[in-house]
């Protein structure tokens, strides 16, 4: 294994780059040396998760690239990171994103650029934090301080109503962790003074103690992965949201209550999850299915795609908690999918939006025939939206479905219904902004793609072509993970 | 002489200033000088508990008090000079700036 | 040969990606021709195949691992046999013939090179979709075949009409998928693999099992789930809506896709999973009479359209159901005779159409043509030679794939049988009238074009920027070539092919092996065989069959009400107004679906949302709770009245309450 | 009565008085000298308690300094005394109540038998020594600390009641410093005048 602290880099490179972006340009005269130096911040931030990925041993469940310091020796809280092939993946995956969103707003932020671009350097670095810190307070304060940047985002560069969203987005985000931080210090004092989570998941606890740390941990994760009821802040927040904050928001924010479960509530409280299966499904499908409902009739293309969003990330906790590999494999491969499909999708509006400077469905309409490679990509994007194969949104869909069948049939078939309503929430929607004769002037004057909008949305189409048609790299990679996770799960601390 | 007496006096003291704060609710400079007052029946109590229990410390709190206190009238007494040159006023209900 | 079997659906996949990307700086002729290579390669890559599995190599292997999970291991691969080579063949013929049709008929589109990309990515599709051994690929190819004519539909985006039908294409085979994927995830579940042989393999073991939590017997749900998705695929009641409706396609797209190839693909999946089908009368009863209930009423649809194209669209529908029957009938190899006929002449009958709606200027109301047969002499005969395939004239192969499906069908003991057979001899007569209605009405009687005619607006495709129809006194003009080329050479297998096939086919264990029928229940291709006495003798025999008169019968009708009386069709349909609004309405399944789960799905979505989302989660819980903070903040503020002696006062009272706790302590 | 009860009485009766003459004195100059009587008897008090070093202290530092500095500001302030007045009575029955309810609470609190307590036995040698060796010892940080306090309060003080005068011209050297060339000398081209 390399002698390089990678994981260190991964997280301080990008915050790093971000301070000296604030430093070196702050002011907006220097707005394209802020550029640059961002683009180079970020892009050598993805470089050092590469080899994360190459050498990561997937033979083994263990954490790996361990770095392991002394922080605040007095509580024994440490400076404690590591990987393994649940967490590997979305490093890799948020440094990436990190890097098209710098892109993706290279012309488009004209206002206060290195701020913007800091924020997101510095949220990246903070991101990939989260995942791989293996000591509680470590990953809280990552964990909470990832709100602060995306606040920010929304706040200062967002839409009309910016300050509504990103202060719901706060307090909604805020509320659910801290019961997160009294689970937390719950266990602190259970486990005898340790915030090793490694520690914590061999720590034996009666079912009463497990249930009341599930729920605590619960409300954190559930706001943010969001599960419904407590989903109404997404769309807010991404409809205000710049088109950069929407991208980060959704490929990988929405990640991070997604991964808790991974990481805190399922290894944590192993009984208590079992006992709460049938409330964690019955949302998930709710999710899926009302939520489905919802999307259809969205006339902001932004509220749409993020309604779809709750959808998806409905079949993520499904997949979770059927408690079979087949299930919370399809879970992750949906989660990384749903990182570049919805992404994709985010990006695609904001092309449109920064031209027409508007987000309402009826104000398009006959997009393909000014914008046509615009309109191929978006197609993609929406297909891998509904889930079609050879993309990567089919992958997760399609092994989550079938593990469902394993459990239960008619839960099958509730969640199988993402196909008619993805398809018909997603369709629609090209329909009416692509399809058609020119709507007006407006649509008429389009400019097509330009090269780097060409290049960023290339990129993400790669990606989800490739995890479409090849996603046995990615499974390979959280086999032994998963199968650990499952097989304690299975056990119990009963 | 006991220890009650003395308690007794700083006690009355004590309440003296407490009604003074009452009624000289509107006098900026007199409420300070009624705080005085009550550090001063503190202080009384200080020393007397210092003396009957023959403990030298009470009274290094009575200096230390005092230093505080010095320290106190004096910023006080400054900041009601500031505030008469903005307001032209000390008067107490034309403070409300605190008003939640 | 594994690098062979590579190359038959990839080459069509490189021209797709050569043609999609580069078309428009390769030029009109470089990417015909890109693509045309491509198919061709497919088609003659095929044919070696076709040799190399007649002489008994079958092939069934990985191409690369998709992924592993769970024990269960995704697979891309190939299964290459006697049904697979059949497909193969078909689909690369057929699709080689409408690309090169395609040149004459897309010359002056402007979207020229996206087509051909289209239809070359459709060839990969439905390649991958017919070669592959195992459910994963299946529902790939299934997703893709239905992803290209969803784009193919839509191909003239401008037309409100073509993206409103392509949209209903995709969502309503989507309700298909919704259960072929819960098929597929049953086999997943209790068969623990997708590859087909595995999965066969376990049939027996899945026959004797119950669903766990439904308690359905196991392998009836499944082949009713997996015939679900069959049903969106090939267009069988009630999920049929979308065929008549594609027709808004270019009609090459009508041709290779919905009616030679794509819709046929469910036919196609029923037989690949014979063996699971063979356990389950229930499921084949469903399936014989989901088939016979499309065959008989969507071909009286047929009677009553005006235009050209979505009468041969009813015409597949019947076709289609007729296929499904022979599949219910457990005559699997029968429905792939049929389908492999049925490619032929209905793609021939489509490109005829085609040629006419050519030679018309896009007009393609049947009430404005008329004795066309003067003014193109091959599309004519073409037409008629399609025509009398599909009406199963002795010795045409239409003939003796229809026959087949009706002694089938006549054998069949499964509950069902007696109404599925009144069904498709009723259709007998139906497709004979329709058929002709339709080749009188165009090529012969009196000529109605070149007239200021009451009806155009009505066959208009409404936003289309150009202008329909003949000129008056204009003339219609033969097609090109590169129209009139690949007609011919549909013309020779429609006529000939069920002849030559016919006892290989059927009888002659061309597909042992591969397409199970468990004889001694279900004997209707046993007694097929009986029946059988060469391919002379049956068109011999059929010549003084009850089918033929039928359809003589319906001929003649057509003859008397088109030819003769051609004032009779309007009055009758005037007499019995409400059966024929019921007609012109399709049954009023559209108008249903649309109020019922389009307009019911967009309510019960803004309900959910406002009522829902906004009132009780936003309204009620959040803002709610924020607003309730904001009361009592707003109390305890008023505690704050920045009066400096109110703050004293509340000191003092502490102090006060301190000394009485001290006190009392 | 012996010696010492009279002398308390005494010192205890002017300290009352003085606490009450400050109280209900019309006049802000009047409520301080009323202080300063307050402050000598408990400093009296104070030494009928042993405590001299404290007693000088407070009699120096309170009356010599900080109500010297109540004196000068009231009289600096151009108050006006009858606003000040106004509504002085207003809130006795609340005074009455609360300073009642708090005086019948001490007295029943401190008459209670636990602070029945005869003096110390009388301790040899120098209160200002004794304070003075834990002064120096225990309490050195925090004596440093007071010692910084008061330096804090003072500079406080003066920040508070600094005012800057605007009618005089100063240097001021680091804005000279900081100066650049270009906002001093400007280069302009002009064009040669054709003749």
């Amino acid at each position: 294994m390399s002698g390089m602290p990678l994981l260190s880099l991964a997280i301080w490179i990008p915050i790093i780059g971000g301070v000296l972006v604030l430093a070196a340009a702050g002011n907006d005269r220097r707005a394209f040396e802020a550029r640059l130096i961002s683009l180079f911040a970020a892009a050598l931030g993805f470089a050092v998760t590469l080899p994360l990925w190459f050498q990561f041993d997937p033979t083994t469940s263990a954490m790996q690239f361990v770095e392991l310091r002394e922080w605040i020796p007095r509580y024994n809280i440490r400076y404690y990171l590591g990987v393994d092939g649940i967490s590997m993946p979305f490093v890799v995956l948020n440094s990436f994103i990190t890097l098209i969103v710098v892109i993706a707003g290279w012309e488009v932020i004209q206002k206060q650029v290195a701020q913007y671009l800091a924020a997101f350097l510095i949220m990246s670095g903070i991101i990939n934090g989260v995942f791989s810190a293996l000591d509680a307070v470590l990953f809280y304060v990552f964990f909470e301080a990832s709100l602060i940047p995306l606040y920010l985002i929304i706040g200062i560069w967002g839409g009309p109503n910016r300050v509504y969203a990103a202060i719901k987005f706060f307090l909604y985000t805020l509320v659910g962790s801290l019961l997160m931080l009294v689970a937390i210090l719950y266990l602190f004092a259970a486990s005898g003074g340790s915030f090793d989570l490694l520690e914590w998941h061999r720590l034996p606890l009666t079912l009463t103690e497990q249930k009341w740390l599930f729920l605590g941990f619960l409300l954190a994760f559930a706001v943010k992965v969001p599960m419904w009821p407590v989903h109404t802040w997404l769309p807010d927040a991404h409809v205000e949201a710049p088109t950069g904050g929407s991208v980060v928001l959704a490929a990988i924010a929405l990640k991070l209550g997604a991964y808790g479960f991974l990481r805190f509530s399922l290894p944590i409280a192993p009984d208590a999850a079992q006992a709460f299966q049938g409330l964690m499904v019955a949302l998930s499908l709710i999710a899926v299915v009302y939520i489905g409902f919802v999307a259809l009739v969205q006339e902001d293309m932004k509220k749409l795609v993020a309604y779809s969003s709750v959808a998806h990330m409905g079949f993520v906790t499904l997949g979770f908690f059927l408690f079979n590999a087949l299930g919370m494999e399809g879970a992750i491969v949906q989660m990384v999918s749903h990182g570049f499909v919805s992404g994709a999708m985010f990006l695609c509006i904001g092309v449109l939006y920064d031209r027409l400077h508007t987000r309402r469905i009826a104000d398009y309409g006959g997009v393909v025939n000014t914008m046509p490679k615009f309109a191929a990509f978006f197609l993609l994007f929406a297909m891998a939206n509904s889930g079609l194969p050879a993309t990567s949104g089919f992958v997760g869909e399609f092994m989550v479905t079938l593990a469902a069948v394993k459990v239960n049939f008619w839960i099958a078939a509730a969640a199988a219904t993402t196909l008619i309503l993805g398809a018909a929430y997603s369709l629609w929607m090209y329909k009416r902004v692509v399809f058609g004769a020119v709507a007006n002037p407006q649509v008429a004057a389009l400019q097509d793609i330009n090269r780097r909008e060409f290049v960023i949305l290339a990129a993400m189409a790669f990606f989800v072509l490739l995890l479409g048609i090849w996603p046995m790299p990615l499974l390979e990679v959280m086999h032994t993970s998963v199968d650990a996770l499952l097989a304690h799960v299975a056990a119990g601390k009963l | 002489m006991t220890l009650t007496h003395y308690l007794l006096l700083a006690g009355a003291l004590f309440v003296i200033s407490v009604v003074g704060i009452f009624l000289n609710r509107k006098n900026l400079i007199v409420l300070l000088m009624c705080i005085e007052l009550m550090l001063l029946a503190v202080n009384t109590n200080f020393i007397a508990f210092s003396h009957f229990l023959g403990d030298i410390h009470g009274q290094v709190f009575v200096f230390f008090i005092l230093t505080v206190a010095a320290a106190e009238a004096g910023i006080g007494l400054a900041i009601l000079v500031v505030l008469f040159r903005h307001r032209q006023s000390i008067h107490v209900d034309d403070l409300t700036e605190l008003r939640g | 040969m594994k690098l062979l079997y590579t190359v038959v659906p990839f080459a069509p996949l490189v021209g797709a990606i050569v043609a999609g990307l580069w078309g428009n700086r390769l030029g009109r002729t470089a990417t015909h021709r890109i693509t045309i290579l491509g198919v061709l390669i497919a088609f003659l890559a095929s044919v070696a195949i076709f040799f190399d599995v007649h002489n008994g190599n079958t092939f069934n292997g990985p191409l690369y691992t998709w992924g592993t999970s769970d024990g269960l291991t995704f697979e891309v691969g190939f299964l290459i046999d006697s049904l697979t080579v059949t497909m193969m063949l078909v689909v690369t013929f057929v699709s080689l013939m409408v690309h090169i049709y395609t040149i004459g008929y897309m010359a002056d589109d402007p979207g020229y090179c996206r087509f051909f990309s289209y239809i070359s990515l459709f060839t990969f599709s439905m390649l991958m979709l017919v070669m592959s051994n195992n459910f994963l690929q299946l529902f790939f190819g299934w997703e893709a075949v239905g992803l290209v004519s969803y784009l193919l539909i839509g191909f003239w985006y401008t037309r409100p009409t073509a993206i409103y039908a392509n949209l209903k294409a995709f969502l309503v085979n989507r309700v298909g998928d919704f259960g072929f994927l819960l098929g597929i995830g049953l086999i997943a579940a209790y068969a623990g693999t997708l590859d087909y042989a595995e999965t066969f393999a376990q049939a027996e073991k899945l026959a004797t099992m119950n669903e766990a939590v439904t308690g359905w017997p196991l392998i009836t749900a499944i082949c009713i789930a997996l015939f679900i998705g069959a049903m969106g695929k090939s267009a069988q009641v009630p999920l049929h809506v979308w065929l008549p409706d594609s027709m808004e396609g270019p009609t090459p797209i009508s041709a290779l896709i919905h009616a030679a190839t794509m819709v046929t693909a469910g036919i196609f999946m029923v037989a690949r999973m014979s063996p699971l089908f063979e356990l389950s009368d229930t499921a084949l009863s469903f399936v014989l009479v989901i088939g016979a209930t499309t065959a008989f009423f969507m071909g009286i649809l047929g009677i009553v359209q005006s235009d050209i194209k979505r009468v041969v669209a009813y015409s597949t529908l019947s076709q289609l159901g007729y296929m499904t029957v022979a599949l219910g009938a457990s005559a699997y190899s029968v429905a792939i005779f049929h389908l492999m006929t049925h490619a032929f002449f209905k793609a021939l009958l489509f490109l005829s159409a085609g040629s006419v709606i050519i030679a018309m200027h896009h007009d393609q109301d049947m009430r404005n043509m008329g004795g066309l047969w003067k003014y193109l002499p091959v599309t004519w005969l073409t037409a008629l030679i399609g025509a009398l395939a599909l009406i199963g004239t002795p010795f045409t192969s239409g003939f003796y794939s229809k026959d087949s499906i009706l002694i089938a069908v006549a054998h069949a003991q499964i509950p069902g049988a007696t109404y599925a057979y009144f069904c498709v001899m009723a259709g007998v007569f139906v497709t004979a009238f329709y058929t002709f209605r339709m080749i009188f009405l165009v090529f012969h009687g009196k000529e109605r074009f070149g007239q200021a005619h009451a009806h155009h607006d009505h066959a208009a495709h409404g936003s289309d920027d150009h202008h329909h129809g003949l000129a008056p006194g204009e003339k219609p003009h033969e097609s090109p070539k590169v129209v009139t080329v690949p007609l011919v050479l549909l013309a020779i297998p429609s006529l000939l092919i069920g002849a030559f096939t016919i006892d290989a086919m059927l009888f002659g264990g061309w597909f042992a092996n591969v397409i199970f029928v468990d004889e001694a229940r279900h004997g209707s291709i046993a007694a097929l065989r009986e029946e059988f006495h060469g391919a002379l003798a049956m068109g011999l025999h059929g010549l003084t069959s009850l089918p033929f008169f039928i359809a003589l019968a319906g001929v003649a009708l057509a003859a008397f009400f088109y030819l003769v009386r051609p004032d009779l069709p309007d009055r009758i349909a005037a007499r019995v107004r409400w059966l024929y609004t019921i007609l012109v309405n399709h049954y009023y399944f559209d108008r249903f679906n649309e109020i019922v789960f389009a307009g019911g799905a967009r309510r019960l979505g803004r309900w959910l949302w406002q009522i829902g989302d906004r009132t009780v989660i936003d309204g009620a819980m959040v803002n709610g709770s924020a607003q309730i903070v904001g009361e009592v903040a707003e109390a305890g503020a008023a505690l704050q009245s920045g009066r400096l002696y109110h703050y004293a006062f509340s000191m003092i009272l502490g102090i006060a309450v301190l000394l009485l706790f001290l006190y009392l302590v | 009565m012996d010696v010492v009860s009279f002398v308390f009485t005494l010192f205890a009766f002017f300290l009352l008085l003085g606490a009450l003459g400050t109280v209900f004195s019309r006049n802000p100059v009047a409520a301080a000298m009323w202080l300063v009587l307050t402050f000598f008897s408990a400093g009296g008090v104070w030494l009928l308690l042993q405590a001299e070093f404290l007693a000088l202290t407070l009699v120096l530092v309170y009356v010599g300094a900080v109500m010297v500095l109540f004196l000068f500001v009231v009289m600096m302030l151009d108050l006006n005394l009858a606003k000040l007045r106004e509504g002085f009575w207003h809130n006795a029955p609340l005074a009455l109540l609360v300073g009642g309810a708090l005086a019948i609470e001490l007295y029943l609190m401190l008459t209670s038998p636990a602070f029945h307590r005869a003096a110390a036995p009388a301790v040899a040698g120098s209160n200002t020594k004794m304070i003075g060796e834990v002064l120096y010892t225990v309490y050195a940080y925090p004596f440093e600390v007071a010692a910084m306090i008061l330096v804090v309060a003072m500079i406080a003080a003066v920040t508070l009641t600094h005012r800057k005068r605007s009618d005089v011209r100063v240097v001021k050297p680091e804005e000279q410093i900081a100066v650049k060339a270009s906002e001093r000398l400007k280069v302009v081209s002009l064009p040669a005048e054709k003749e």
